[in-house]
């Protein structure tokens, strides 16, 4: 690896097979926070005792070589590799007083607690699935009851139902070809042909707004759209020579004139 | 009884006759049906005296409230005859709720108040008496206040009692549709781009956001 | 225990403690799912004491091949783990949950009530589609209150069912939480230099709430 990125890292040859013994079932892994699990165990001490620092460069080779045998990774490994890269620059290099936010120390023994927790649930998952289990381990009255007197019929339905009941009713509507909801906007279109109708009257300086079409001056988003398409037209017009354009200050009214004895 | 010094001779002794009556015990509760003899000599350890065995377990249970029984060759545990009156409770038969009935029960979850109007509006289709009758009489639902609008129509509203069988603590704690989908639980994803339901009207908005 | 003298006293006197005993093996023995308190008293004569009936009902079953054991508020008869082995013609085989189902599960039952977001956070991967559903559907879990964080988001707790199937009295009996409770496993701890959003004032207090 003569064009190796990473110079500062004399990757070990066991860190190299560890990560090509990773990289053959990405697809095993439930994402980057598992590889990371796995990959601590090479270093085979108790996790709290882990050196993340090992951990990163340990990440940053399986990506590596996983890039290199052109695998596809998800975008979330990628995201881990850079923030670990982040992490190790922070670990490697002296602390700047001036930098702002944790520092490398509380990074690094967070995603060691985070490696402990994750590890801890799924060894507490283990025991948990070990544990004598209803119709494994022991058993309910296999029998029914013949005591056959009233027989009353009860309904029931559970929460899954209902709420997929509810699902199946509010996006029942959803597969509906895509179109853009278009009522609340006023295309440039329609307001170059509105201005074109309109600047004729316009000999004095007026204020935009009032060129606004009726009926889109009360309902905030069509407001803007209108206001928009307006203004845009307006430049247009300006640029074709039939309008005058200014705004007196930021935040001003803009206002309009029709330009004199147009060519 | 064996010898108990025969039993520790024997290679493959059989368990002690206590350990043996529990294991009839135990096989006759879990059985869906009456076993016979031979069945449990199988599924006991080799060498082991069932006969005995249930005769001592049918003498142990003698007076209780439950009965260890011979059913022609085959042995069952049954409650006690006297104590029928205690289980008739017990003989429920369980049914799915409908489609229809599912489907307006949620919209009164999810939209209590809600009239009957407004559940046929959502659903598309008009609600049968039948399913609001049913849905009361199961008491999950009940009349709300009227609302406040022409015809001031009657409301639904759900019940405690619904809240316990769906083991919720409030109707609020429904997730919503964006929860839903969020959670994998719709079936079929919008187009993308596409505004859902429940969110169809603040999409809009959203794009041209006032501040 | 009353004294019998009192009972015999009383108008509709409760009938005499063995006698509520072997009501209360009665109901348990032919009722396949665990039985509430409440239900029992409701069953059982006026004047009853269902709870002392219970605790000598399970003592009269200690070591037997059947057991009366506690499930959340309920009470129900199950055989002795220890003779599984004779069972294999009951065994129901079960549909094998997928890993990440079995993570999501256990994440829940040891930090619930638990959002959505900590599960994903806990196994850094987002929950897939169908996990929630599957647990749900087993009826191992259900919705808890929503947090009240920002987001209100929902909750998952686990549920009576989920007691039942893993033979746990409470899910204070879960094994191993005392341990991940002191080495600190199961507390929310925020990202350094994050202000942490959902979750970090009320998680702990709400822990294996009582209901």
């Amino acid at each position: 690896m003569s064009d190796n990125l990473f110079q500062e890292d004399k990757v070990s040859v066991t860190d190299r097979l560890a990560a090509e013994a990773l990289i053959i079932d990405v697809d095993g892994y439930e994402g980057p926070l598992d590889v990371l699990l796995t990959l601590s165990r090479t270093q085979k001490v108790d996790l709290r005792k882990i050196s993340v620092l090992d951990l990163a460069r340990q990440y940053l080779v399986f990506v590596e070589k996983a890039k290199e045998l052109r695998l596809e990774l998800a975008a979330d490994y990628l995201v881990m590799a850079a923030w670990l890269a982040f992490l190790k620059s922070r670990l490697l290099l002296p602390p700047d007083p001036t930098e702002e936010g944790p520092s490398g120390e509380e990074l690094a023994a967070h995603l060691a607690f985070q490696l402990e927790r994750l590890q801890a649930m799924r060894d507490v998952a283990a025991r948990l699935m070990a544990c004598d289990r209803l119709g494994r381990d022991f058993f309910a009255r296999g029998q029914g009851e013949d005591v056959t007197r009233i027989k009353t019929v009860r309904y029931t339905a559970t929460l899954l139902d209902l709420m997929q009941g509810y699902a199946r009713i509010r996006t029942r509507d959803d597969f509906r070809p895509f179109v853009m909801d278009r009522e609340s906007v006023f295309t440039m279109e329609q307001a170059l042909e509105r201005m074109r109708g309109l600047i004729g009257y316009g000999g004095r300086w007026t204020d935009m707004a009032s060129y606004l079409p009726e009926g889109w001056d009360n309902d905030p988003v069509r407001r803007r759209s209108a206001t928009a398409s307006t203004f845009a037209a307006s430049l247009e017009l300006v640029k074709e020579g039939h309008l005058e354009i200014r705004q007196s200050e930021v935040f001003a009214p803009i206002e309009l004139r029709k330009v004199d004895g147009t060519k | 009884m064996q010898d108990p010094e025969e039993i520790e001779q024997s290679l493959f002794e059989a368990p002690p006759m206590a350990e043996q009556e529990r294991m009839c015990e135990a096989v006759l509760f879990a059985s869906a049906d009456p076993v016979s003899v031979r069945d449990l000599e199988a599924r006991l350890p080799h060498g082991s005296d069932v006969p005995q065995a249930l005769t001592l377990l049918q003498k142990r249970y003698e007076g209780r409230g439950v009965r260890v029984v011979k059913v022609g060759d085959t042995w069952a545990m049954r409650t006690a005859p006297d104590l029928g009156f205690l289980m008739q409770k017990e003989t429920v038969e369980t049914r799915k709720l409908s489609r229809a009935a599912i489907e307006t029960l949620a919209i009164i979850a999810y939209h209590q108040p809600a009239t009957r109007a407004e559940i046929e509006e959502i659903r598309g289709v008009s609600v049968s008496r039948g399913t609001i009758d049913q849905l009361l009489g199961l008491e999950w639902i009940r009349l709300g206040r009227r609302k406040m609008t022409p015809g001031r129509p009657v409301t639904f509203v759900v019940t405690p009692v619904f809240l316990d069988h769906f083991g919720l603590e409030t109707a609020r704690d429904l997730p919503g549709l964006k929860e839903l989908r969020a959670a994998g639980l719709l079936e079929n994803r919008p187009p993308p781009g596409e505004a859902f339901g429940e969110d169809a009207d603040d999409s809009q908005p959203e794009l041209f956001e006032e501040d």
